[in-house]
């Protein structure tokens, strides 16, 4: 799993500070950013020109990611009861709607701690995540339709360069996105369904997602954010040690309404704020289940308290209640109106999706 | 996982200050090689190598097969290396170790990469059926210098070996059993032997060939050159260890040159011997047989 | 695609346009990520690497996978006096023309982690550092020839940066012949810094070097060549190798001056300062 | 769902209120949410009065510690109506059998068979250390005189230990080896606190020997 | 990566047979529509202690829906320790949990190999994090517990083209099962949880015909409505109302954040009946 491999390093007493000071009113983060502020990151798009696509996203805090788009055509594969007119397919995956190609290099191995299976298993779950708000509305298949007989087949490289600081989605997730906004496709210059021939010109070559002439993207892909909720809090963008302590943590995958007309994107984005639509949820597993408990002075028999000696075989750590300032991983789940509320803060319109798509938009998109 | 035994210190001093005297534990000269034995097994295609006490057994296999779609004109040529705990406690079984990676590179590199084998000529049918010919190469015993040992081994099993005759008519491939036509030899273009010099020295300034194993783990840095006997050099390595001085590098080609010619004539001269040999045991089985009936 | 060779005998000018002894265009940065102990970005013409420096520091858990690392230096890092280089190479599927899936535990890369890991270990003073492990992880970001020694000079570089003592830098570039082996024409050029392209048709090496001497750390050759044309080879190889330190040490000088000026060292304070003055 | 004083053969299932954490004192197969017991465990409750007023009636050989404030009953999950199998895990505190495996000497290395009363399904390993085999004199000791592989030994569970190994301790006179085989193959008998003896063969070996109960 | 320790069965893609569609089908009735209202899960049945060697386990089974050519889910889950942990493992406070979930080679049309595949594993992610929540791991130390989910048989339709993306849709309904399945077992393995967790799956659907208003229908089957527009799948403990895993898919417009609390509350339904299944089968074992 992916957060059980990155275990903050606190102690039971920095774990309990740590929670207190996030459950307060409002929230005190260690590194002293807001409820809903991200950590500064430094983008660029284009550096590679190799690919179809590329972005590189550094974060103040150091991690750093870079993906890299190919493209390549693909024999649709006829017969499979209908896809002819279904368009492109995403990736390889065998059969269905369209699995994602999409790689993750879990590199970094010292950072994944634990044996090698592990990472996978937590690249494997990042990948899904990133995939399935790709795919979540058809729109983005249809991008890579070419005719009837071929598509385009899309892989997305993902290389997380720095050692996972932090939960890596958020990075990746813009990352991924920024690249694909600066993917272009050679232009077609066959007709109907004959074997595709495309135009050497890269300048001419089309945007994946389309663009205004101001080189406005019209359409994006979708990001997703990283959510966690502690006491009554909501917090976004938490670092490895504020997850350490999070109740509950959502990945929540947000993309924007497709705007039709070049008018409509500066009207609509000036005034009202961006249509946001909620793609994709997923619980991410807090670590906080797996952080060691601390001791209760009352219990603890170096400050005085009288060790109890157990006969039974079965007695188990003795069972109590939480005490106030002491440490304790939580146990069970998270109440339905949590989730519900974490999900709302994300989406609410002008609120940290909005920002975030932003902050995406300033970056000089270049391919 | 196991490890070797490393030299004592005493042992590494010892190792190092009689090399520095340019002496070395078995009386060779730095340029020697200890005595290499090379016996073929009765099957083609078998080769037993010993070198001092290292000894290295390679086997040479051929089967047809479907060539690779991006390669139809082409055979398959691979080496299989197997490094087995027999060699050495260090050896895993199906655990790769860098020993076994880099001998395995170094004999792709060699053999396979430099074209010795002419593997368009194990193409039977263009894209549909080929010859697949296969060296495994079995350490038996690790005394240092595996990689001259098994590049020593492979070659000469590649040279030894015979494969069944073909022939296509209409269409139709027919693959002859040796009793049926005598098995034909593999398109053999060039001999490619590896020389590994190591190196001693904090600066690298000794240079042995043929390194023992006890040598091997005192050395700072190896360096292999794999030439034929014309003077092409088919590869190169020293994968890093202590920088050595350029010149000495060339210096250490020359005299590799002259080495691979004398393994070069080696090899010869044991394929002529045992040619002879099988040819007189076969006219002479075949004459007996003639006198039974 | 055979190399137009006739025509480098007319204008001695190769494909891309470069003379015989000229370096592509290469630029480097250093300190290129806050998380890392080191970390470097090198471009050889269009060959682009990163790397990324973790340590000295505790060795980790082994890792049961093969490849993961390899165990560094001439002498065995058995007895764990000296500090253990590990280097893992990412070559991201999008590096090369045709996007290739990445295989795990190929045996090129697997020489390739064990020959960095070889040739720095015994520039680094791994001895200050025991029981300890240095690792280098690096990313093929792209690739247009000379990959091996690029991935040399962008470790170096990030080892320098993550302030590691060593002997010298290792340089690494690569030389090659004008014309393939069969031609045993001695008129054939040497050439510096070879492209994928020229990689591809002519027979080349690489080489690295401690630095300004003529001590050559690595040499891998991976074609066939006479050998008499070797030598030239070598020359040219090695003599490229001190350009390339010329140009890495001014990025690292560069960098630690501009430090300077920003205030985030003091002069005087700090393993970067020695490389300024 | 359940009454606060549920009845002492009723079926519980994880999740299921058993009484408020004020009246009741969470025994095994339990668990305390938001001041309330729950069950852990799929199995039938019990309801355990305290012991009332463990005043002088034997002499106490050992400081235990004072009794919770307010003595209440204990409530627990027990699995012993469901199924044989019972998992159980070695803790502090717990006696212990266990067969030694090697030794070294700075330690033996053992396999817990049976903890408590139950015999365990997993192989847990176990460590006594040369300093916890006996109580005194602890620098004399040599495990090779103490512990024989193969020897069963009672021994008390003294910390979880590392990842790998629990730390068992026989510093205590019936704790040590309670079984051994002598080195002809006989079963021996003890004779004495560091000896036991071959019949047949009437060699006696080294041993921590366990006083027999 | 090939596995070279099975003989495998011929290499290149196998292709499922496609029949053509019986004449009288052809319009239609080829489509097997919702027969069942909204709010009613399919019947589904649960045993626990199916596998003696095993510390614990349970099987369930999950009717198939009106037509024979809809399977029904199969599943099965074997629990395996407490035991101790591999000697490379550090120590750990908590017991260690591992999820399992593979689908056999013949489960689903398309037939599967014998490695996992992205989708089990995160099938398998999924499955962990909803147990992670529900049991109380601090009771273990220093030990692990395996959890291995086989399903037997995958809820598809045969007869369904791969039409609109119903794999995608499947795994959620996988998902359901497997946390269901694997709460039961994890009790009858009397490893200490919290609640019995269990899963339910609710989704917003587009029928064919002239109702074109989406309405939210619990434990859905792909093959039976026009169009899934948003699904979600719950993992829930009942008694204490909390949530352990929430997995929501599909494409919602932001502003109507309420659609999204309905679909998530009939999740929570649907989880409720799968609870009372997985709590009147428990009571069972005991009697």
């Amino acid at each position: 799993m992916a957060s059980t491999t990155q275990h903050a390093l606190l102690s039971p007493a920095e774990l309990a500070y740590l929670h207190a000071s996030l459950s307060l009113t409002p929230p005190i983060r260690p590194d002293g950013r807001s409820a809903t502020q991200f950590r500064p990151l430094a983008a660029e798009t284009g550096i590679l020109p190799g690919t179809n696509g590329s972005a590189r996203i550094c974060f103040a805090d150091g991690t750093e990611a870079i993906v890299g788009v190919k493209a390549e055509v693909e024999r649709t594969r006829r017969g499979d009861g209908g896809r002819e007119d279904d368009g492109g397919e995403l990736g390889g995956g065998g059969g269905g709607g369209g699995g994602l190609g999409s790689r993750l290099e879990g590199d970094f191995v010292e950072g994944l701690e634990g044996d090698f299976v592990e990472g996978l298993e937590g690249t494997v779950f990042l990948g899904a995540m990133l995939a399935e708000a790709l795919l979540a509305s058809g729109e983005f298949a249809k991008k890579l339709w070419i005719n009837r007989r071929f598509h385009w087949k899309l892989y997305l490289d993902i290389l997380l360069i720095s050692p996972p600081l932090s939960y890596p989605l958020p990075l990746l997730s813009l990352t991924t996105h920024l690249a694909l906004l600066a993917t272009r496709l050679p232009r077609l210059k066959s007709e109907g369904d004959e074997d595709p021939f495309f135009d050497d010109d890269w300048a001419a070559a089309p945007y994946l997602y389309t663009r205004t002439k101001d080189g406005k993207a019209t359409s994006r892909p979708p990001v997703s954010l990283l959510v966690m909720a502690v006491g009554n809090n909501i917090i976004f963008d938490p670092s490895k040690e504020e997850l350490a302590v999070a109740d509950v943590a959502l990945a929540v995958s947000v993309g924007e309404e497709t705007t039709k007309t070049d008018e409509e994107v500066d009207e609509s984005s000036s005034s009202l704020g961006r249509n946001l639509r909620l793609l994709s949820v997923r619980t991410i597993d807090p670590p906080s289940r797996l952080t060691p408990p601390g001791v209760p002075n009352a219990t603890n028999s170096a400050y005085g308290a009288a060790a109890t000696t157990q006969k039974q075989p079965e007695a188990r750590a003795a069972e109590s209640e939480a005490v106030e300032g002491v440490w304790k991983a939580p146990r069970g789940g998270a109440k339905a109106l949590v989730m519900a509320a974490l999900v709302q803060k994300s989406l609410v319109r002008g609120g940290v999706a909005d920002e975030v798509l932003d902050a995406l938009d300033a970056v000089d998109l270049v391919a | 996982m196991p490890r070797e035994a490393e030299p004592s210190l005493n042992e590494k001093q010892f190792l190092l200050q009689a090399i520095q005297e340019n002496l070395r534990l078995d009386g060779r000269e730095p340029d020697q090689y200890r005595p290499l034995g090379l016996t073929f097994g009765d099957e083609h295609g078998v080769a037993d190598v010993t070198l001092g006490k290292t000894r290295v057994l390679a086997r040479a296999s051929a089967e047809v097969t479907v060539p690779y779609a991006d390669r139809p004109l082409d055979g398959v040529f691979t080496i299989a290396t197997e490094l087995s705990p027999m060699a050495s406690p260090a050896f895993e079984v199906n655990r790769p170790t860098e020993t076994e990676v880099l001998l395995s590179r170094l004999l792709e590199k060699t053999v396979r990469r430099s074209g010795a084998l002419d593997t368009e000529s194990l193409c039977l049918v263009a894209g549909q059926k080929c010859w697949s010919v296969r060296v495994d190469v079995h350490v038996l015993s690790h005394d240092g210098n595996l990689i001259d040992a098994s590049c020593f081994a492979v070659v000469a099993a590649l040279r030894h070996f015979r494969k069944p005759d073909t022939s296509i008519e209409g269409g139709v491939l027919t693959v002859y059993t040796p009793a049926e036509r005598e098995p034909v030899p593999l398109g053999w273009l060039h001999s490619p032997f590896c020389v590994t010099w190591s190196y001693f020295g904090d600066e690298g300034e000794t240079a042995l060939l043929d390194a023992t194993r006890a040598e091997e783990q005192v050395r700072v840095g190896s360096c292999t050159i794999s030439l034929n006997r014309h003077g092409e050099i088919c590869q190169i390595a020293k994968l890093g260890g202590t920088p050595v001085d350029a010149l000495m590098l060339l210096q250490c080609t020359s005299i590799a040159l002259a080495k691979v010619k004398e393994i070069s004539s080696l090899l010869d001269r044991k394929l002529d011997e045992d040619t002879k040999q099988r040819n007189k045991g076969g006219r002479a089985a075949e004459l007996t047989a003639e006198n039974d009936r | 695609m055979p190399l137009d060779t006739s025509a480098y005998g007319l204008a001695l000018l190769r494909v891309d346009g470069r003379r015989w002894n000229e370096l592509r265009r290469m630029h480097a940065q250093i300190r290129t990520q806050a998380a890392a102990d080191g970390s470097s970005y090198l471009e050889m013409g269009h060959t682009k690497v990163m790397c990324v420096v973790t340590g000295p520091s505790e060795p980790g858990p082994r890792r049961g996978g093969l490849g993961g690392t390899a165990s560094g230096g001439g002498a065995s890092s058995a007895q764990s006096k000296d500090a253990e280089v590990a280097v893992s190479i990412v070559v991201a599927g999008f590096s090369s023309v045709d996007r290739k899936r990445p295989g795990r535990g190929d045996k090129r890369i697997l020489e390739l982690q064990s020959t960095i890991s070889s040739a720095l270990a015994a520039s680094l003073h791994t001895h200050l550092f025991p029981h300890s492990t240095i690792s280098i992880s690096l990313h093929v970001l792209s690739q247009d020839g000379s990959l091996l020694a690029a991935l040399i000079n962008a470790a170096t570089l990030a080892c320098v940066d993550a302030g590691i003592p060593m002997t010298d830098y290792v340089v690494a570039c690569t030389a090659g012949s004008t014309s393939t082996y069969a031609a045993n024409d001695e008129a054939a050029d040497p050439l510096l810094d070879l492209n994928h392209q020229e990689e591809q048709e002519l027979p080349g090496l690489t080489v690295a070097t401690l630095g300004q001497t003529d001590r050559v750390a690595v040499l891998v050759c991976e074609s066939r060549v006479q050998v008499s044309r070797l030598e030239g080879m070598l020359a040219v190889g090695v003599d490229g190798c001190k350009q390339v330190r010329e140009i890495l040490d001014r990025v690292v000088r560069d960098k630690g001056h501009r430090m300077l000026l920003e205030g985030t060292v003091e002069r005087g304070a700090g393993l970067d300062d020695m490389e300024v003055d | 769902m359940a009454a606060t004083a549920p009845s002492s053969a009723a079926i519980a299932i994880p999740g299921q209120l058993l009484g408020p954490a004020s009246k009741f004192q969470p025994g095994p197969g339990t668990h305390i949410h938001e001041s309330n017991l729950y069950s852990s465990l799929l199995g039938l409750v019990h309801v355990t009065q305290p012991v009332k007023a463990p005043g002088p009636v034997k002499r106490l050989n050992k400081i235990t510690p004072a009794p919770a404030p307010a003595e209440l009953p204990t409530i627990s999950v027990s699995r012993s109506a469901v199924s044989d199998k019972r998992e159980t895990l070695p803790e502090v505190g717990n006696t212990v059998l266990c067969r030694v495996i090697r030794i070294t000497p700075r330690q033996a290395v053992v396999a817990i068979l049976i903890c408590g009363e139950t015999v365990l399904d997993a192989e847990w390993q176990g460590l006594i250390r040369v300093q916890d085999v006996r109580a005194t004199e602890k620098d004399r000791v040599k495990i090779y005189e103490s512990f024989r592989p193969g020897d069963i030994v009672r021994a008390e569970v003294i910390s979880l230990g590392d990842q790998a190994n629990y730390y068992l301790s026989t510093s205590r006179n019936e704790l040590g080896v309670i079984m051994a085989t002598s080195e002809a193959g006989n079963t021996m008998f003890p004779v004495n606190w560091k000896e036991y003896r071959d019949p047949e063969t009437g060699f006696s070996e080294p041993r921590k020997v366990a006083k027999p109960y | 990566m090939t596995d070279r320790r099975r003989v495998n069965g011929p290499v290149g893609s196998t292709h499922p047979p496609v029949f053509e569609n019986e004449p009288e089908q052809e319009l239609g009735a080829s489509k097997c529509l919702r027969t069942r209202a909204p709010t009613v899960t399919r019947k589904m049945y649960l045993k626990t202690g199916v596998t003696p060697s095993a510390s614990g386990s349970a099987y369930l089974e999950i009717e198939t829906s009106g037509k024979g050519s809809v399977s029904g889910l199969k599943l099965s889950c074997t629990v395996h320790g407490p035991r101790s942990l591999p000697r490379s493992t550090p120590f750990s406070p908590h017991i260690i949990l591992s999820t399992h979930v593979k689908y056999a080679p013949f489960a689903t049309k398309q037939r599967r190999g014998y490695l996992r595949d992205p989708t089990e594993r995160d099938l398998g992610s999924h499955l962990e994090t909803a147990l992670r929540g529900a049991i109380i791991a601090d009771r273990w130390p220093k030990s692990g517990v395996d959890i291995i989910i086989s399903i037997v048989e995958g809820d598809q339709d045969r007869e369904a083209s791969k039409s609109q993306g119903g794999e995608a849709w499947d795994m959620m309904n996988a998902l359901s099962g497997c946390i269901t399945v694997a709460s039961a077992a994890l009790t009858d393995a009397g490893i200490d949880c919290v609640d019995t967790v269990a899963g339910g799956v609710a989704a917003l659907v587009r029928d064919e015909g002239d109702d074109t208003t989406p309405r939210i229908v619990i434990d859905p089957i792909p093959s039976e409505h026009e169009q899934i527009l948003a699904a979600c799948c719950v993992a829930y403990l009942p008694d204490r109302d909390e949530i352990t895993n929430l997995w929501f898919k599909g494409d919602l417009p932001a502003s109507d954040m309420e659609l999204y609390s309905q679909l998530v509350e009939k999740g929570i339904q649907a989880s409720r009946n799968s609870n009372e299944v997985i709590v009147s089968s428990l009571r069972e074992t005991v009697g």
